[in-house]
């Protein structure tokens, strides 16, 4: 058990690519992006872990309690705007995009020339 | 007087967030000079740090946080010398970038001088800061910028998937390096580059520091375009408006190279040992193949912006030969060039934006006689190809030939070879594009070229035509070309370099500085060389050999000869199967990036945990 | 677990319209997990996030993209 | 490469990328048995030192606030980039703004919905204040209690319709909060280099734990990053939305055009 929530990130960060790998659709790929971009949330949280221990929030609670990690919390925080807002840039481009190629298949956009 | 370090970020934020708030009521030329302004204020700040930190490194902490007991609970800035002057390099760059963009767009709003704002503070940050996960902040802030800056000419013809495809592998890009931070943060329990470097030192290289090292460097060479990450790269800066291009070509690639020498030499040095042979042949042989694909791809393109673009990827892969040397000597070697040939590179991205203003084309072989009247910006061009091809006395090559020498000294006879290759190769494609663009020679066809032309835009920024260069365009074309030639000549920067780049690589005195208040300063002393003769002979020969493949490409029907139908078959072929490997599409170059990360992985595991 | 069954369900969907629910569900169920890590700062915002706002924009784009689709 | 290679060439890598990870990962310590001292020492002085209780909100703003900064900046140049993304089709395809074509086809919404969403307005908008005003003592922040206030700005769409959005929240206003509470938070950050000698120092007392007006900077850090954050979500997302809305209305220009 105590490797398994490792695990299940290194699995998510896999299936998320597999995603973008196949993609046929500029919108599905920036959410699978998105998959693989929560992968990270997971390993931080994991990391900072500990059994038995409560959130690092001492609003009712004597300040001995243990607690879990508080830093990789913040970091978690900051993680989750950044990959909110890169998806929303993302989904920007890809509706631009698609305005301007009216599709939103990769495999339509490969270009027929010599490059 | 370590006060004005935050300033230097904070300065281009307030300005910029003040531009978009009051974005309705502003009229567009107070925007240009607010952030002229605010750009050259930083740059004079910058200036100050720099002088600031030949004294000694200087180390902020945010919030006054102290560390305690040599543990860091809060987030620092820790400047040396070489990083302080890379972002000084950085913020003149960004002053010349707005002087060029005054004229250049027209119609458009605060927005772009915002994102640009920001561009230029998630750069020096990233240079300055000493904490991984801040590190990884503005890696991240730079990268959002500099994806609406690409997609920003939203009227070009193809901007739209070369952003996308920035956008999305580099964004796998930083996540790979947040993942390295996090396996870092699980080990070590910290954050702060020189507490990770302390916790580390000493210990065995084993799976966790290795895939560690493998996910960091991966995130760091997406930035920095080198093979097989390099794919997004072309895309995007053929189709970003000339003011971004001049900033991601010259500064945003080398940024990345930087980021991986600061945490290699800050956390890693400790236990992955910089004189260890398989270290150094993986990340050497990374960037000498880096070099000849750039090199190759660059000859065989006939949009401009493009090749300018394939010639930094080339670039990129010499600057990694010399950081993978992992000494100081190859450090220096690489500051020294990063510096000349970012210049060089931005005065050509300058001229090319001139080309493009009065003649609405970026395609050498459409172009071909129809800048002969451009009396400034042809000889301009022309000499910073010669520079590109390392020349003799241009600032290119006097960092060219330090990092062969370095190179020789480590016992890589080889890599002259391959900087004589790419200098002519990158340089020739260059002077023959001279020679077509801005003197008529050559025909309007070349069987190499590659059939993408260059896109036929009527750039609906410009209101008005103008039948004469703007000065705001000439002169930072002028001024930058001149500091990149003339660098290496002025007396007493190669020893500085050399002795900033032996106090970048001294770990346990930069984590003393950072975590115990002792003071790092550079050595006083340090063996200071000059280019030896070889080097110069290398360099006329690159220079020679960039002239006789223009030469070729311009008038083969002149000279018919069976050899070089031959050799042009040849170089046909091979280029031929380079170029279905830029297929264009995201999900290829995802597959590459994984390609890639699991090699160097494997590879680093081979060599490394032995 | 779940968490890795709805992650994989999310990427496997090609239908972006019913990706949108999952990703939504997937936002969700991180959140819960979240918590049960300890973590409620972090849960609040991914549930904020990755419930709500992400699959809005999603849909809102996807809105986009069809209206496009059917004037055609 | 054609997608049947592509996948074959991603099974290879992607079998050696999970090797990889997994291989990482084994050397962390065990799940639930993290004893690194970054975390412990935080969790140890900050209520003392911050009498903030929320110690993830002490890390975010105030240990670590630089970082939540740049995280604030990198929300606003998305929100920028966003905009100047999606900016060219207004002034390209249709020449007046949809919202003043006449005869505009609104979008049906039942009733119920727009009874549930008027109804929902105002909690929405109470949780969300609320959310960012306690950030220093119980979870949330600036940050969740913005986006709350943004999809408050949504609920508006759904029970009306987006001129009433419009007429609640016009543009302007919406990007000018973000540029406040962006420059608001550097200006906090100034402000502490003037009092206090470093950027994001304390320069407020710090309170009695617990209390509203406590934790010093932090609640007027989280103030102006709650107004950040929502100004931002809200013009992106009413930038998607009007996206929608334009080919619709353009459409019908096309559609008068056509024979």
């Amino acid at each position: 058990m105590s490797f398994f929530p490792y695990a299940v990130a290194a699995w998510v960060v896999l299936i998320g690519l597999y995603g973008i790998v196949t993609s046929r659709n500029l919108i599905h790929l920036v959410m699978c992006l998105s998959v693989v971009q929560s992968a990270s949330y997971l390993v931080l949280l994991s990391i900072g872990y500990k059994d038995d221990a409560q959130a690092p929030i001492f609003a009712d609670v004597p300040l001995s309690t243990p607690a879990v990690d508080p830093v990789v919390q913040a970091l978690t925080l900051t993680d989750v705007v950044v990959g909110v807002t890169v998806t929303a840039l993302l989904l920007a481009l890809a509706v631009q995009a698609h305005k301007r190629y009216e599709t939103l298949d990769p495999e339509d956009l490969r270009p027929r020339r010599r490059r | 007087m370590s006060d004005l370090a935050p300033l230097t970020v904070g300065i281009p934020l307030i300005v910029a967030a003040v531009l978009v708030g009051g974005a309705w009521f502003v009229p567009r030329r107070v925007v240009d000079v607010a952030s002229l302004l605010a750009a050259s204020t930083v740059a004079v700040l910058c200036a100050l740090v720099l002088a600031k930190a030949s004294e000694g490194q200087i180390v902020y902490w945010f919030g006054g946080w102290q560390p305690r007991h040599g543990t860091a609970i809060g987030v620092a800035f820790a400047i040396d010398q070489l990083g302080g002057g890379l972002a000084l390099f950085c913020a003149l760059l960004f002053v010349a970038a707005f002087v060029f963009s005054w004229r250049y767009f027209v119609t458009v709003g605060p927005l772009f001088h915002a994102l640009m704002l920001v561009f230029l503070a998630g750069m020096l940050g990233f240079v300055y800061t000493g904490d991984l996960f801040n590190l990884f902040v503005f890696f991240e802030l730079m990268s959002v910028a500099a994806y609406a800056l690409v997609a920003y000419d939203i009227e070009e013809e193809g901007p739209l998937q070369g952003a996308l495809n920035f956008a999305v592998t580099n964004t796998i890009g930083a996540f790979s390096i947040l993942t390295g931070i996090a396996l870092l943060y699980g080990r070590t329990g910290a954050l702060n580059m020189a507490q990770v470097g302390s916790a580390l030192a000493g210990g065995k290289p084993d799976g966790l520091v290795i895939v560690a090292f493998t996910l960091i460097v991966v995130g760091f060479l997406v930035k920095a375009a080198v093979v097989p990450f390099h794919f997004w790269l072309a895309g995007a800066y053929s189709v970003a408006p000339t003011p971004v291009c001049l900033l991601l070509s010259a500064a945003m690639s080398e940024l990345g190279l930087y980021g991986l020498a600061r945490v290699y030499w800050t956390a890693f040095s400790g236990v992955l040992d910089p004189g260890d042979a398989g270290l150094q042949a993986v990340l050497v042989g990374v960037g000498a193949l880096t070099a000849l694909v750039g090199a190759a791809m660059c000859f065989g393109q006939r949009h401009l912006k493009r090749m300018l673009a394939f010639a930094t990827v080339a670039h990129a892969g010499l600057f990694l030969i010399g950081l993978g040397l992992f000494d100081a000597a190859g450090l220096a070697g690489t500051a020294l060039y990063v510096v000349a040939d970012g210049c060089v590179k931005a005065a050509m991205f300058v001229s090319v934006g001139v080309v493009q203003h009065l003649r609405e084309s970026v395609d050498e072989l459409r172009l071909r006689g129809r800048g002969r009247d451009l009396r400034l910006t042809g000889p301009l061009f022309a000499a910073c190809a010669l520079a590109v091809a390392a020349l003799p006395p241009f600032g290119p090559f006097f960092g060219k030939s330090l990092v062969e020498k370095a190179a020789e000294d480590a016992g890589l006879w080889w890599a002259p070879v391959v900087f004589l290759l790419t200098a002519a190769l990158t340089g020739g494609a260059l002077v023959r594009a001279a020679g077509r663009v801005f003197a008529g020679l050559g025909s309007a066809k070349d069987p190499i070229a590659s059939d993408v032309p260059g896109p036929r835009e009527v750039d609906p920024e410009l209101e008005y035509r103008h039948d004469r260069v703007p000065r705001t365009m000439t002169v930072p074309a002028i001024a930058l070309a001149l500091a990149g030639l003339g660098l290496g000549l002025v007396p007493g920067l190669i020893g500085n370099l050399e002795r900033a780049a032996a106090q970048f690589v001294d770990r346990p005195a930069y984590a003393a500085s950072v975590l115990h208040a002792r003071p790092a300063r550079p050595p006083v002393k340090a063996p200071s060389s000059s280019p030896s003769l070889l080097g110069v002979l290398v360099g006329l020969a690159s220079a020679a050999g960039a002239l006789a493949l223009a030469a070729a490409a311009l008038f083969r029907s002149g000279l018919r000869s069976r050899a070089l139908a031959a050799s042009e078959g040849l170089a046909g072929a091979l280029l031929a199967r380079l170029r279905a490997i830029h297929s264009g599409l995201v999900p290829d170059y995802v597959t590459w990036l994984i390609v890639g990360t699991a090699l160097l992985g494997g590879l680093f595991a081979l060599t490394l945990s032995g | 677990m779940l968490v890795a069954t709805v992650a994989t369900s999310v990427a496997l969907t090609r239908d972006p319209l019913r990706q949108a629910m999952l990703v939504s569900l997937y936002g969700l169920v991180l959140g819960v997990l979240f918590f049960v890590f300890q973590a409620p700062d972090v849960a609040l915002s991914q549930t904020v996030v990755g419930a709500i706002a992400l699959p809005l924009m999603v849909l809102l784009a996807l809105a986009k993209v069809r209206g496009d689709e059917e004037q055609k | 490469m054609s997608p049947r290679t592509r996948l074959r060439v991603f099974v290879v890598a992607g079998a050696g990328l999970l090797g990889l990870l997994l291989w990482g990962f084994a050397g962390l310590p065990d799940f639930g048995h993290y004893a690194g001292p970054y975390g412990d020492i935080l969790n140890r002085v900050a209520v003392h030192e911050r009498s903030s209780t929320d110690i993830v909100t002490a890390v975010n703003f105030d240990y670590r606030a630089f970082d939540t900064l740049i995280e604030e900046f990198i929300l606003f140049a998305a929100v920028i980039g966003v905009a100047s993304l999606l900016r060219a089709l207004r002034g390209e395809h249709s020449a007046r703004p949809d919202d003043d074509v006449p005869g505009r086809h609104v979008p049906e919404t039942s009733l119920a919905v727009r009874l549930a969403g008027l109804v929902l307005v105002g909690p929405t908008v109470l949780i969300g204040l609320y959310v960012v005003a306690h950030g220093h003592q119980t979870p949330g922040g600036g940050f969740q209690g913005g986006v709350i206030l943004a999809s408050g700005l949504l609920l508006t769409y759904l029970s009306a319709d987006y001129l009433t959005m419009r007429r609640v929240g016009p543009t302007w206003l919406v990007e000018t909060a973000e540029g406040l509470g962006a420059a608001g938070f550097v200006l906090i950050a100034v402000g502490g280099l003037v009092g206090g000698g470093a950027f994001f120092q304390n320069v407020l007392g710090k309170g009695t734990p617990g209390t509203l007006p406590s934790a010093g900077l932090i609640p007027l850090s989280n103030l102006s990053v709650g107004l950040a954050v929502s100004g931002g979500f809200a013009y992106m997302l009413a930038e998607f939305l009007q996206q929608t809305l334009v080919r619709r209305g353009q459409a019908r220009g096309r559609r008068r055009k056509g024979p």
